[in-house]
């Protein structure tokens, strides 16, 4: 078959049959976010807030649900000793060897999850609407504000949302979500938009299986 | 379907969390003499109360964090959140109503569904 | 038909200059927009809609909303989009609706069905129970089929529904239900005060007893109506905090404030106009801080003999129907009350141009102020008075009236007064099924004869009629309060309202005269007195009921089904509590009621479902790799949420062949899985070794960095619950493995171990699951492949052992190698970052060609470790099953605690005559057991119970092995090594079988496989 | 006893039903029986029947809180079947099949006992392979099981979807042919009539508020209408169990859970069996009345609230929608909840106790209703024998200790 040649390393992510979408002007977009380093920080702020910051000049985020925003990286609070470390796809080595000597003496851990999630851009004046379709979360503008990062069940997927940025009430959301979610949340999200003339997002389906108990037949 | 205030992520959808059973059930130190009733006690006796329970429960989609909790089991009324570690806050739970803890709604009791004579405000 | 003859010559809120049309049974019938199939049919005089449940009585329409218990067809001509039980008062009339009448046949006027009602007699309450009871079968072969095919209502619709369904999830402030005056008055003044405010609508808009009104008769502060209620609306859609749903439900309130909503989005549009990116119905999931109940009332009808005749309806939808969609629901009515409301609708309609035959009402005494306007109007009055007797079939045409004497009889004389329309009253009752939902308690009003709400459970209040009061410009101010309140217990300083000044109150129902089953000359077992008009239940039945001993208030409702038709009982049930307390001689308070369950009407089992159904049903969980799977003809296997490939089948091979093939190959050659599912964790920490120790059933303390090592995870029971392979990455640094399905499960176990048990260990776990993408190369041509593949590395096996990892780059991308097997073949696994996993692969069968690579599925690799009598956690075990009973107690550490040690010394876990781990060989070596099948000691079957010694776990034809090879739990399986037991085959005859060692291939390369003794081969 | 009949029916017909008498003596409480059974469910009622007809003990009462039937007699979805892996529980459970299928004759009550089958659906090879251990150890029991392939289940139950593209494709299920439903109220009040007669006394409106004892030992009960003097107790209030057990201080491997259910609106015949499915997680039946009665699972979370909640509900729609598409226009009536109380191995408890004369029955989890005729016939063997008899001996308390349990989880199968 012709796409079956190895050749050079070809990174796809879960999404890459999928463009971005978008609605009726002014509603709602939706794009899988080019690859980027991500890292799950395990740490006791008290103990190692401070030496984190000084091998990757982040803070640490002051309170549960923040966020810490540096340039291009930025620290997302996921718990009260767990974090999601956030770099341009080039500094992920740096990062990680910066991490490891400023923090050898402290308990920590810094894994790579840059290929387990994704991030799903849900950006548009409908991006609240349409997350609510999908999440128990309260996105109203008065409970969650830019910057608010908040884990919960989106759909039957697990995953993270980051309220980014927002102007003129266009808020931009960034949902990260692990690789085998992300077809199932693309098409649950896509659905939740056809209110706004999202396209219909066809999930992959039909993958053929035995209709019939096989174990231990004869030869 | 109740609210659950995570002691870390604020108020949260019943959804968000998964049950851990039963708190203060301490594992208990191995030991050779252990016997298989001490053993049992551990493992499988509860007290499961109609009434409060202290139980911990994890935010399985948010923090994933585990706490404890203080609830009536009666009514499902959340007395009381606490961190691991911590012990139980006193608490005051809307008592049920009968005399052997029949909660003041859904029995087969009709008692429970409408006010009876001399039953206050 | 172009004709509306009972359309009334002005009013109500239809569109009268647009004609639209409808079939009802086949017959097309002109309507307007604006009204509901009941006020269209109505229009035409078609009271005669429906069949009764149980007698097949011909049935109208009783009520002018969803509480309607009679009134029920099957809309839709498309059998995909049938919708049965549809309440004719409820549905919106849109252009081309299709409505058809049902349980009946051949048609709604001639049923054969209401041969039933000829043997009523001797169809009493419960008459079921008392009969059919012949021998076993009867019941199911004679008796359930007829009656089965009686009972039920409408017809399910065909498979294929075409439209779609949403759910939303929505926090609130304040939550107003119900769009009636006190609602409105509600809903204005939360949302001044800027808090979050959803106005919930049953019907299509908003006003509710406001539109039932003479507008011509009631004014708020000098406006009309519909233009008050108009302005309150254009006032709400400026606040951008409020919402406004109609056509909306409240159908459910449950626990903290949870309401569940039921938006009909496009069920009043045709079905050409129905917009495909909006849902047909939508679930709304509110979240609110505090709610408002402003769900009105409900009117009771009267219980008297013959009183379910079609044209029978309740006076308050009579006005209703006259007022909101302009139809005069008869020309010539009768009332007939034992309140003040039923007047006031005798009233209008006699203004509409109605000729009253009568208002008849049981009291003796009535309000002066009605007693002139009826007398201006011309009205007869029958004062003290009951109907006794209806006549009628479509519809009814004359009601038989005597006089009612303070002792509750009736007296002599009377008359028969023609009418085409009865409106009945039996007094309003506050619409508590939300607050009792809630959890509130009800309170009994002695003057209402009702209850009310009482205390509440949860923070909501109620107001207006729903909270019992009845008069406007109270129910206003009421409205007005609660909002205010609600809003300021959510926070929010109270808006400003001034309540409207109301022209034309009404002075509500006056003294009212309950009477819980109107007398009549007959006796009562004659009298036909219908409580529940659906199911058919009279107030003899709930005599009957209560004179065998059904009295309790839940006995009688299910003795005789009052109030479990559709309609759930909103109206029948008052009525059916008001005969209980009367017939036990006990205060309603002491009858009580039923529940009031979810939900308050009948919700869409699709609009539950929301978006998740068909494709976005569950998850599809899967792996990079996925789509190369798929291209290459992989036949999948759900395992948990994932979708793995289970084989691969080539052209003109079926499963097994593609199985042995992909067996035979990766033993022959190369094979290739992909293991990127297995559950992934990583472990770090100072104490991470002795974290391992006390998860694990053996030790862990001395694994060096570069090493990996296999592992048993328990219960605390002892039983065994997951495995894997857990790598020393650096001394305080592992990388652990699980199964498939118990990823997520074991994560959660451990943290909660780590958080709660043992706080002291310094460990993070973080899942690591999909950061790898694994492939799994094994087979004697492995090590070649390997080395190809990865940049500057030695795959030698000699050099890196088995149980080693090492770090490479595969064409310069850092992977992870691990020289560990499932297969028992030299097996390397490669790890390597996700994004690049579909690049990996391609690139492994891709060298491996030349090697004979063959990609395998899960079959094969189920296949392959049973060969070598590995175990598969969930098949091999069951959650009864302990290290030692898969005989794998080199595995258990002797020394130190670990999770489910304890238990493993239990009287009966520690027992040496448990099920174990055995291998089974047929002495028919081409026989493969079915799985499941049991090991017995006998080869006849005695009579059951057959004493059972275990069951076969796994079992498949090996290639490599080459013969049949199974494993099973026995009991002593372990001291029954080369005995000779048999196996079941579902009723066939008992084939012999050898107990075995489970490796398999070891006992073939060591000529130990047992010979097949000549009578097994000459069979 | 005052027969329930055709003939009677149509004298009673033509002469206006006056002759029907109480179908249970409304009873007060005597100072002292022999025994008193707390709980006035279907079990409880079995066993006061069993305890009169067998063992001649009529000198008993049986208390009941509210009215009879109210609990998880009147909120479960009837569904009556055997198909349990291990022998302990295919006894009792055939043993209870064996009884309901005499009972309507037996109590001159017509239950509605239909043998309808009931389908298990396996959606994949574990399910399958566990579903046929299951019918191999049931015919090997003598409990009716066999197995149909997925073409043969379509057969057997046309609305069902069997697509292969199916999320959880239907690959085959288990049969019972002679499982089915039946009518709960009226196996109450089927033996309540029965029992009574008997001179068993029936005690409406009575709550336990406490259980004297003396040395170890029971020695009455204090309810609501005043003490009673018993030297037997037997606590048949499963939901309830640990409520009545924590009042003597016995410890039990018990946690109760909200369990839900719901019906649709009445239609014509659709459903012609039982189907249940571990894995999508639903079941489903239809009533003689026509509705819908289908299943869901319990709440993960301890609580005795008796009320339903939406998000259980939620899910199984859509799972129920994906296994029988036809049912996603049609409309949820009704829903409510019970309380079960769940055994750590998915099977019931059926047992003495360290206080003498307290007995236990309970920890029935979700599928108790089936067990209903032989779960009365073996307690009340163990109240007048003081001993387990074969049957009930697996169930008891011990096995929580040693460690013997008879783990029912897979059979016990999705919440019903």
């Amino acid at each position: 078959m012709a796409d079956e040649t190895g050749g050079a390393p070809e990174r796809r992510m879960p999404l890459f049959r999928r463009q971005a979408i978008e609605g009726a002007p002014g509603t709602l977009r939706l794009e899988e976010l080019a690859f980027a380093a991500k890292f799950i920080l395990r740490l006791d702020p008290q103990a190692g807030g401070e030496a984190f910051g000084a091998a990757t000049g982040l803070d640490l985020p002051p309170a549960p649900l923040m966020s810490v925003v540096n340039g291009e990286r930025a620290v997302l609070w996921l718990g009260p000793d767990e974090f999601l470390v956030l770099a341009p796809e080039g500094e992920a080595a740096g990062l990680a060897d910066a991490v490891a000597s400023g923090l050898k003496d402290v308990h920590h851990q810094f894994t790579e999850v840059s290929d387990y999630y994704t991030c799903i851009a849900v950006e548009g004046p409908k991006a609240r609407k349409a997350l609510m379709k999908l999440t128990t979360l309260d996105l109203h503008p008065r409970a969650f504000s830019v910057g608010t990062v908040a884990g919960s069940n989106f759909a039957q997927a697990q995953g993270w949302l980051w309220l980014e940025h927002e102007a003129e009430g266009a808020a931009r959301f960034r949902l990260y979500v692990r690789w085998s979610m992300a077809e199932y949340l693309w098409g649950t999200l896509a659905e939740a938009g056809r209110e706004w003339g999202l396209p219909e997002q066809e999930p992959v389906t039909g993958e053929p299986m035995l209709t019939e108990s096989v174990t231990s037949r004869k030869a | 379907m109740f609210v659950i205030t995570c002691p870390y992520c604020g108020e949260r959808d019943l959804s968000e969390f998964a049950y851990g059973g039963e708190a203060h059930i301490a594992r208990p130190e191995w030991r050779e003499d252990m016997s298989d009733a001490e053993w049992a006690e551990f493992l499988f006796m509860r007290t499961n109360p109609k009434g409060i329970l202290a139980e911990r429960w994890m935010h399985a989609a948010g923090c994933r964090r585990f706490f404890n909790m203080l609830r009536n089991t009666a009514t499902d009324d959340i007395l009381a959140v606490y961190r691991i570690g911590e012990t139980p806050p006193k608490v005051e739970a809307r008592l049920p109503a009968t005399p052997s803890g029949e909660a003041p709604i859904g029995s087969g009791n009709d008692a429970v569904k409408i006010i009876q004579p001399g039953e206050g405000a | 038909m172009g004709k509306q003859p009972y359309r009334a010559p002005k009013g109500g809120l239809v569109q009268r200059n647009r004609v639209i049309r409808f079939t009802f049974d086949g017959r097309s019938y002109p309507g307007h927009p604006g009204d509901t199939l009941a006020s269209a049919l109505l229009a035409h005089g078609h009271h005669m809609v429906a069949r009764s449940f149980k007698y097949h009585r011909p049935r109208g329409i009783l009520a002018a909303g969803s509480e309607d218990p009679a009134g029920l067809v099957t809309i839709g001509a498309d059998a995909k989009r049938r919708d049965p039980n549809t309440r004719v008062a409820e549905q919106e009339l849109y252009d081309g609706l299709v409505a058809s009448s049902q349980n009946c046949w051949p048609s709604l006027l001639t049923d054969f069905g209401a041969i039933n009602d000829a043997f009523a007699r001797f169809m009493p309450a419960g008459f079921y129970y008392k009969t059919f009871k012949g021998p076993p079968g009867t019941w199911t072969g004679l008796f359930e089929p007829i009656i089965r095919a009686a009972a039920g209502m409408g017809r399910a619709p065909e498979p294929g529904d075409p439209d779609r369904y949403e759910a939303i999830n929505r926090h609130c402030d304040v939550l107003v239900v119900g769009g009636g005056p006190a609602g409105l008055m509600a809903a204005l003044a939360a949302g001044r005060s800027g808090a979050r405010v959803i106005l919930v609508e049953e019907t299509a808009r908003l006003g509710g007893s406001a539109l039932a009104r003479d507008p011509d008769r009631l004014a708020f502060d000098g406006t009309q109506p519909a233009q008050w209620v108009a302005d309150i609306e254009k006032e709400l859609a400026t606040m951008p905090e409020v919402t406004v749903l109609p056509r909306t439900c409240a159908f459910g309130y449950y626990a903290n404030n949870f309401v569940g909503l039921w938006e009909k989005v496009s069920d009043h549009l045709p079905e050409d106009k129905r917009l495909g990116h909006l849902p047909r119905q939508r679930l709304w999931r509110v979240r609110a801080r505090e709610v408002v109940l402003a769900t009105g009332a409900l009117e009771r009808p009267l219980v008297f003999h013959e009183n379910d005749r079609p044209g029978v309806m309740l006076a308050g939808a009579v006005r209703t129907f006259l007022h909101r969609y302009g139809v005069m629901a008869g020309r010539r009515p009768a009332i007939f009350t034992n309140n003040d409301s039923g007047w006031v609708a005798a009233f209008d309609l006699a203004r509409a141009g109605a000729e009253i035959a009568a208002i008849i009402d049981v009291r003796r005494e009535m309000s002066p102020q009605h007693l002139a306007e009826a007398a201006r109007l011309g009205i007869p009055i029958h004062a003290s008075s009951t109907v006794v007797a209806t006549a009628g079939y479509r519809r009814i045409r004359q009601v038989e009236v005597r006089p009612l004497h303070e002792d509750g009889t009736v007296g002599q004389g009377g008359s028969k007064i023609a009418c085409d329309v009865l409106a009945v009253s039996g007094g309003w009752a506050p619409n508590v099924a939300l607050f009792s939902q809630s959890r509130g308690k009800l309170a009994w009003d002695g003057e209402l004869a009702a209850f009310r709400p009482g205390l509440s459970w949860q923070r909501e209040r109620s107001a207006g009629a729903a909270n019992g009061t009845f008069a406007l410009a109270d129910a206003l101010a009421e409205g007005a309060r609660a909002g205010v309140e609600a809003a300021a217990a959510a926070g929010f300083a109270s808006g400003d309202v001034t309540v409207p000044e109301v022209e034309g109150a009404e002075p509500g129902q006056g003294r009212i005269k309950v009477m819980a089953e109107l007398p009549s000359h007959l006796p009562a077992h004659r009298r036909r007195a219908w409580i529940d008009l659906q199911d058919d239940v009279t107030a003899k039945d709930l005599r009957l009921a209560v004179q065998e001993g059904y009295s309790a208030v839940e006995h009688a409702k299910r003795y005789t089904t009052t109030g479990m038709g559709t309609d759930q009982g909103k109206v029948v049930n008052l009525n059916a509590f008001a005969f209980l307390a009367a017939e036990r001689g006990e205060d309603p308070v002491k009858v009580g009621t039923t529940t009031f369950r979810q939900p308050y009407k009948p919700v869409t089992f699709a609009a539950l479902a929301g978006q998740h159904m068909g494709p976005h049903f569950l998850p599809r969980r899967t792996t990079p790799m996925h789509a190369w799977h798929r291209r290459h003809g992989a036949v999948f296997e759900p395992v948990g949420e994932w979708l793995r490939p289970r084989a691969y089948p080539r052209e003109e091979e079926d499963f097994f062949a593609a199985v042995q093939r992909e067996a035979r190959t990766a033993r022959s050659a190369c094979g290739v899985l992909d293991a990127s599912t297995l559950g992934k964790i990583d472990v770090k920490g100072p104490n991470a070794r002795e974290f391992l120790n006390r998860v694990y059933t053996n030790a862990w303390m001395k694994l060096a960095p570069g090493m990996c090592r296999y592992g048993l995870m328990l219960g605390e029971d002892g039983m065994v619950m997951d495995d894997g392979v857990t790598a020393c990455l650096a001394d305080d640094h592992f990388h652990m493995t699980t199964t498939t399905g118990g990823a997520a499960r074991v994560l959660a176990k451990l943290e909660d171990y780590l958080q709660t048990e043992w706080p002291e260990l310094k460990v993070y776990l973080t899942s690591v699951t999909e950061q790898w993408a694994v492939a799994s190369i094994c087979g004697p041509k492995s090590p070649e492949l390997v080395g190809e593949i990865l940049d500057d590395f030695d795959p030698d096996p000699e050099k890196f052992p088995f149980m080693a990892w090492r770090e490479a780059t595969m064409a310069g991308i850092p992977v992870r190698v691990f020289r560990i097997s499932f297969t028992g073949e030299t097996s390397y696994e490669i790890n390597i970052p996700a994004t690049y996993g579909r690049w990996m692969w391609r690139t492994i069968l891709e060298k491996g060609q030349k090697h004979g690579i063959a990609p395998y599925g899960t079959e094969a690799m189920h296949l392959l470790r049973a060969e070598k009598g590995f175990i598969i956690v969930g098949q091999d075990t069951d959650g009864t099953v302990t290290p030692h009973d898969l005989r794998m107690s080199w595995i258990v550490k002797k020394s130190g605690d670990f999770i489910g040690k304890r238990s493993l010394f239990r009287s009966d876990t520690a027992r040496t005559d448990r099920r174990q781990l055995v291998g089974i060989l047929t002495e028919d070596p081409e026989l493969v057991l079915e799985e499941g099948s049991h090991i017995v000691a006998r080869r006849n079957e005695p009579a059951p119970p057959v004493p059972m010694l275990g069951h076969v776990t796994s079992s498949y034809y090996s290639p490599n092995v080459g013969r049949s090879i199974a494993l099973a739990l026995v009991e002593s399986g372990g001291t029954r090594i080369g005995d000779r037991l048999f196996a079941t085959r579902g009723g066939l005859p008992t084939v012999p079988v050898r107990v075995t060692e489970t490796d398999f291939l070891s006992l073939k390369e060591n000529r130990q496989l047992p010979q097949a003794p000549r009578e097994a081969l000459n069979g | 006893m005052h027969g329930y009949n055709v003939l009677r029916l149509v004298r009673e017909g033509l002469t206006g039903h006056k002759g029907w008498q109480p179908a249970w003596r409304k009873a007060e409480p005597k100072s002292s029986y022999d025994a008193v059974i707390i709980g006035g469910g279907g079990h409880g009622m079995a066993t006061a029947y069993y305890l009169a007809k067998i063992h001649g003990m009529t000198n008993i009462a049986v208390i009941e809180k509210g009215w009879i039937g109210g609990g998880n007699a009147g909120r479960n979805t009837t569904i009556i079947r055997s198909n349990y892996l291990y022998d302990a529980s295919a006894a009792i459970y055939n043993h209870a099949l064996t009884l309901w299928k005499g009972l309507s004759r037996e109590l001159n009550y017509n239950i509605m006992m239909s043998h309808r089958g009931v389908l298990n659906l396996a959606h994949d090879e574990g399910e399958a392979r566990q579903l046929k251990r299951r019918v191999e150890a049931n015919r090997l029991n003598g409990v009716e099981a066999e197995w149909l392939e997925a073409k043969e289940v379509k057969a057997f139950c046309p609305p069902i979807s069997v697509a292969a593209d199916a999320r959880y494709p239907v690959i085959g299920a288990t049969l019972q042919r002679d499982g089915g439903t039946n009518r709960h109220d009226a196996v109450v009040w089927g033996y309540a009539r029965a029992a009574s007669e008997m001179g068993v006394d029936i005690i409406e409106q009575c709550e336990v508020t406490g259980i004297a004892t003396e040395k170890g030992a029971v020695t009455g009960i204090e309810t609501t209408k005043g003490h009673i003097a018993t030297p037997k107790i037997a606590s048949v209030t499963a939901g309830h169990t640990s409520v009545i057990a924590n009042m003597v201080g016995v410890r039990l491997p018990i946690e109760s859970h909200p369990l839900q259910a719901l019906v649709s609106e009445p239609l014509k015949p659709v459903m012609p069996c039982v189907v249940m499915s571990n894995a999508v997680h639903v079941y489903m039946s239809q009533s003689s009345k026509g509705e819908l009665v289908i299943g869901a699972g319990i709440d993960p979370y301890l609580s005795y609230t008796q009320r339903g909640s939406l998000d259980i509900i939620e899910h199984q729609m859509a799972a129920l929608i994906e296994l029988f598409p036809f049912v996603s226009r049609l409309r949820m009536m009704r829903q409510w909840g019970g309380i079960v109380d769940v055994c750590p191995d998915a099977s019931p408890i059926i047992s003495a106790t360290e206080v003498k004369g307290f007995y236990v029955n309970g920890g029935w989890g979700t599928g108790g209703w089936k067990a209903t005729p032989g779960s009365g016939h073996a307690m009340a063997d163990l109240l007048a024998n003081d001993r387990p008899n074969a049957i009930a001996a697996p169930f008891t308390l011990e096995r929580f200790v040693t460690g013997d349990l008879v783990a029912e989880h897979g059979a016990a199968a999705v919440a019903h």
